[in-house]
């Protein structure tokens, strides 16, 4: 028989919205009980970072978890071969952006000593690795590592109150939606690069992804999961002003629902369980070091549920 | 009486040590005596020779690291209320307490007495020491001398087998004094307890003691056990009396200043 | 020093002899005090004062600052408190943590206690505090993360291991050295009466030792906490269930800085309130009744 | 109790008399004690023993959840331990960290040395320190964060701002519990020799508190690196200044969570050796010595 | 010696008083004396009358309520080295300096001697206290009258103005006592300083005061101030010295024995 109960993580943002909408819509209840598997409880937790969120996963206290491209590349190569840990599915494709309130910089080359950028984690962060990316096309191969030294680790909010106050060192900040967002409101600011940009194409963002063992033992509740997620997406994508609307409710946020829609209706904000710009990612970061296997294409990290799509 | 002739308490061949890192004091050096039922043993010597550690043997606060210290024929191996001590110290009593909660603790702790009787027992031995109106008082509002006496009260209100005062009366006036003394013979009148008693003061010794144990300086080895018969405080003056606090007199006396000669020497 | 006047002598002069008069009734003889000092004298007063001028100081130099996404004013937190103290968002959370709170508090200091019994009571049981205590103290919850999640998975069960963990040390650190500190004679005095083990433990080490475990209740007191608030945001939240620490979180999320000092300054209130209501009536009613701490 | 039997008389016994001797040169008269007993007398070997017994302990139970993502074996951590060590990132982290930690924890002593003479010389400094560690014990680093972004911007700075919060607190509230439980006759022969004000303070209150003093030491160093290491992440580290926290983080991140391990190890270890050198051996050298502690 | 006429110590109408959240104490209601230079002055009277309390008074750690206590006309408003103080309790020691050391510590803190000078002279009224061999170990490794010996020897050193000693020599035996008592009167006689002397042996306050002041029981109250004359040993046993002993062994009962019937009514 297959669990009662699906344990589902994500996280805190507006990138996590094909979750939130799974949560309160109550889609994979729907779905499970359309497969056959009668009443599954579904228990959502929130974590405020992505490596405990791995920690509950492994030591078994949660089935689907959901993060940057980052961890889940980590995870997958330090699991291949015991706990094959793979993909689940892709669940957005957003940019990321470096802007700034110093006006000398125009692009990265023109960070100078006194600069300091901030993002979530210095060097391990999926921010890093894009600026590490771009360091590298801008000042040669080898030099990848060229900006790092500017690099401050600072969560989200910290780094934009650091940058916004102008009292700080920080002049700069890598951040994602919704902060780069509000931060581009205020005419001091400019953004210094896109990820999109150093890609060459829209990319993804965050993924999901879960042990091979319970989609072993679990083969419905899995499908279940695959196909609400993909109704979500579809339900977002269908009606952007109530999904905004649906988010504002949930999380109490203080964004308003018309600067919601706005992001959602932005065409680099795409949410698709298919990844984008994968391969690009796990290429660098097997070449940097950060990890010891490499993917053959973008397919091998994820289950086959949805390896018919355009991923790349 | 039968008992009689068996010492309650023996003590042979007995050496107490302190040892610390660095220092090794030797407090007593191989000292005998034994105590019988009902007697009133006073230890006597000069300040520093052992005597508290003595009684912190007996009472089992120490083990010697010679010979034995044995109560009815077994080693005393541990603490007991069966041998209820007044330390030296002003600090004995337990400052979380009242004067009157200080003396029924122990009787309810051992099992003595229990509620209300305790509680009667307790105010009928503040009484005795003088202290009825500081029953309801914490230790530290006390004087010196008033402390002492609580301990006292809250030893003699255990009516231990064996009592063991270590100079229970040294910090109090003449006056006072005198009634404590009054009041332990008569205590002792009554129920034929055993004393174990430290004291300073000669006059003492043969008033309260039944028998004397001289003790030399440091380290403290015996000197001496003598009789101190019967005297009452109504025989202070005569010439018994007298010969008797004479002897003892100069028998400290001849042990300081042969001890003093050889400390010269060495 | 008085200079060695040649052999001077006390001057003579005539006795007296008095009589004594019955004062046993006399009451307080009392200098009179200022108003001022009168007032003075009143720790309420004075505390108040310190905290009047601690809000003037954050007011002004919040003022000077001029920035409230960084720290907002004394005023605009205020009101972000009335707020979220209105909607019924923050007592709600607030109690949630102080349930997980006293929950872990507890056990902790129960443990505490058996340790520091054992501590106590066997020389081993030293070595053990002491060696525990020197290996665990220092390492931060996370590194209890994975014996959490294997023993008591994600919720209140591993937010409580790891406030036991900020608890426990401090307490039993303060405890034994207060047993440590006990004078011999006072020791000697419960052992005279026959006290062994845990009753000597808990009626003679317990009360003697209660300055220092007074003090480690205190500082166990205000790292479970530290550590709940942080925790929090490691072993995440299951729907809508989060604490302080969780509310904290998400209001810097939303960059309201005004809501995030509303929940720290509930932090704050909540160890005022403590400190004077519990710790302060515990140690006016204990030690310095007792004499033992002035 | 004794039978008051019919007013039982003490036998009468013939006197005594004896000459004493001189043994003032007289050693350490001593029981012999069994090899085993010596053995356990060392305080090492007991110590020893209760590493020994914890390292296997973890490694069985490593070996028993057979999970070296979550919890690796202790032979498994060993070996990442050698291998970070012998590269030679950890020891630099370490250094970085100690450093960090050195400055925070001293200046945390000394911030409390100055609040706790403040409020043993006046009532209102009594006040002002118990009010403040009441509402800032409580606080999460984070709330400082702010303030020490405006003062002393990101790096070491505001890192030793946040240690100094967890050690000053501690510490103070230890030192003054130590001090207000200073006996009113140390105190009196103090001020009797004329000692007021700081040097009353250093010279009678200082050493008469040191048991608590101490306590509140190690509490305060144990606190500062849980501190450092939980702060390292929130608290702007620049790619250059990561410290050991910064190492574990990454580490972690790359889930290579025997390196995690390695780096707890390594603060498991500093603890174990500043407790049984430093800590330890003052404790020998003053409150043991001087009889104020067992 | 146009000094001797004015007091150097003046306590006029002093009433002492301790008080709690729950106990207002009266130790001492309108105390008068005068102290004057070179002056053994001792305090004479039952346990638990204010004796200690009022040589706090004049040591500086408590305001009296009511009255002035005056120093060379100046009112004591706080404590000093002028007026070192022997204090009842035998935890005076600093336990975290040998016991050479704390009698060399007050000496450099009051400026009284420095370094070597004052190591010699501390060395040397260790001597006078017979401790030499002790010279070297902390006090928790004494005995009660070894501490008081210290203590006795630490406020000797200083040589002050006034020296406060309260029951210094009361955990002493008969000899080290009589030996205290001897090095006191030496001492006296060679510098003349002014004693304020607390004791409860009348024998003792004769031998070692020039004037007595008596005072009745709880709270102390003046009941008589006597001249002690200049009483030596030598002159214990002849009739005046017993003549006086007498006397004032008769004021204190009488005291007594009224304050108990006055007791027995309230
Ligand atoms: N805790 C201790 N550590 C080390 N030595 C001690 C300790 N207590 C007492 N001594 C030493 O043991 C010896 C005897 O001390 P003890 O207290 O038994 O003397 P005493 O006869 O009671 O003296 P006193 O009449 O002064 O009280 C002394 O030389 C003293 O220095
Ligand atoms: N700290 C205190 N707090 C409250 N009351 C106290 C305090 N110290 C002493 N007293 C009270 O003051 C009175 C006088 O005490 P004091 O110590 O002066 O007596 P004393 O004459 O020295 O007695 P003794 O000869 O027993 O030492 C006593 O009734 C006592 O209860
Ligand atoms: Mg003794
Ligand atoms: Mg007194």
């Amino acid at each position: 028989a297959e669990t009662k109960e699906v344990r589902v993580a994500q996280q805190f943002g507006i990138s996590y919205l094909p979750l939130t909408v799974m949560k309160e819509k109550r889609l994979l209840e729907a779905a499970a009980k359309a497969a056959g598997l009668g009443d599954v409880k579904v228990s959502w937790t929130v974590f405020s970072a992505g490596n405990a969120m791995n920690d509950a996963l492994i030591s078994g206290n949660l089935d689907f978890a959901s993060g940057g491209v980052g961890p889940f590349m980590t995870i997958w190569a330090r699991t291949k071969g015991n706990l094959n840990v793979g993909g689940v599915a892709s669940m957005n494709s957003m940019p990321l952006y470096l802007n700034t309130v110093n006006p000398a910089v125009k692009t990265i080359k023109d960070f100078g000593d006194k600069d300091r950028i901030a993002l979530p984690a210095v060097k391990v962060s999926i921010q890093a690795v894009t600026l590490q990316m771009a360091a590298e096309a801008a000042f040669g191969v080898g030099k990848h590592d060229a900006l790092d030294k500017l690099t401050v680790s600072m969560s989200h909010p910290d780094g934009m109150a650091a940058m916004m106050s102008g009292r700080s060192e920080i002049t700069a900040h890598f951040t994602s939606a919704p902060f780069m967002y509000q931060q581009l409101e205020d005419s001091k600011v400019r953004r210094v690069l896109n990820s999109y940009d150093v890609l060459g194409g829209p990319s993804t963002f965050n993924v999901i992804w879960a042990a091979a063992k319970f989609r072993a033992e679990n083969p419905k509740t899995y499908a279940a999961f695959v196909s609400a997620l993909s109704e979500s997406m579809r339900w977002i994508s269908a009606d952007k002003r109530a999904a905004a609307q649906l988010y504002v409710d949930a999380e109490k946020a203080k964004l308003t629902v018309d600067w919601v829609e706005k992001l959602l209706r932005d065409p680099e904000n795409v949410f698709t369980t298919q990844p984008q710009n994968l391969m690009k990612y796990a290429e660098f970061m097997h070449r940097t070091g950060m990890i010891k296997v490499k993917p053959a294409d973008w397919k091998e990290p994820f289950f086959p549920e949805i390896h018919g799509g355009p991923g790349s | 009486m039968d008992q009689a002739s068996a010492p309650l308490l023996e003590v042979r061949g007995v050496t107490l040590q302190y040892k610390t890192d660095q220092h090794l004091v030797t407090a007593t050096w191989r000292v005998d005596f034994d105590v019988h039922p009902a007697d009133r043993f006073v230890l006597l010597g000069p300040s520093g020779c052992g005597k508290s550690t003595l009684l912190k043997g007996v009472a089992g606060f120490m083990a010697p690291v010679e010979g034995t210290i044995a109560l009815k024929g077994r080693p005393v191996e541990r603490p007991g209320p069966d041998r209820m001590m007044v330390f030296q110290e002003f600090d004995q009593l337990l400052p979380w307490k009242t004067v009157e909660d200080n003396v029924v603790f122990p009787l309810e702790i051992a099992g003595r007495a229990k509620g209300l009787e305790a509680r009667e027992r307790a105010r009928a031995t503040i009484a005795k020491v003088g202290l009825s109106k500081f029953r309801e008082v914490y230790p530290h509002m006390l004087s010196g001398g008033m402390k002492m006496r609580v301990a006292i009260a809250r030893a003699m209100a255990m009516e231990p087998d064996i009592l063991l005062m270590d100079e229970p009366f040294a910090a109090l006036d003449a006056l006072t004094r005198r009634k404590m003394q009054e009041e332990l013979l008569a205590l002792w009148d009554e129920l034929r307890f055993t004393v174990l008693f430290v004291t300073h003061s000669i006059e003492e010794a043969i008033l309260v003691g039944s028998r004397i144990l001289l003790m030399s300086p440091h380290p403290g080895q015996v000197r001496a056990e003598l009789n101190a018969g019967t005297f009452g405080r109504g025989q202070i003056d005569t010439p018994e009396f007298a010969a008797l606090a004479r002897r003892i007199h100069d028998m400290l006396f001849a042990e300081r200043i042969e001890s003093e000669g050889r400390a010269g020497h060495g | 020093m008085a200079e060695p006047i040649a052999k001077r002598e006390p001057p003579l002069r005539p006795e007296i002899l008095r009589q004594t008069r019955d004062v046993s009734g006399l009451g307080a003889v009392e200098r009179p005090l200022t108003a001022a000092e009168r007032l003075m004298n009143q720790a309420g007063v004075r505390r108040s004062l310190i905290l009047i001028g601690l809000a003037a100081a954050w007011q002004l130099y919040g003022q000077y600052v001029g920035n409230n996404l960084i720290l907002p004013t004394f005023f605009e937190v205020l009101e972000a408190l009335w707020e979220v103290s209105r909607s019924g968002e923050l007592p709600d959370r607030v109690l949630t943590s102080l349930r997980v709170l006293t929950i872990g508090y507890t056990a902790g200091i129960a443990l505490a206690a058996v340790l520091t019994t054992l501590a106590v009571s066997t020389r081993l049981g030293a070595d053990l505090l002491s060696t525990l205590t020197a290996m665990f103290n220092p390492l931060p919850a996370i590194a209890l993360l994975p014996l959490a999640l294997l023993w008591f998975g994600l919720g209140v069960g591993s937010l409580v291991f790891v406030l036991i963990h900020s608890v426990l040390w401090a307490v039993a650190l303060n405890t034994h050295s207060g047993f440590s500190s006990v004078p011999e004679t006072l020791r000697m005095a419960g052992q005279n009466m026959g006290l062994r083990g845990i009753p000597f433990v808990a009626r003679i080490l317990v009360p003697a030792a209660f300055p220092s475990i007074l003090t480690g209740l205190k500082i166990g007191w205000a790292f479970a906490w530290r550590t709940l608030i942080a925790a929090e945001l490691v072993f995440g939240v299951s729907s809508r269930s989060g604490g302080l620490g969780w509310f904290i979180f998400e209001k810097r999320n939303q960059l309201e800085t005004a809501s995030v000092f509303a929940g720290l300054l509930a932090v704050i209130v909540i160890g005022l309130v403590v400190e004077s209501v519990v710790f302060r009536s515990i140690e006016r009613r204990t030690v310095r009744r007792w004499g033992m701490q002035r």
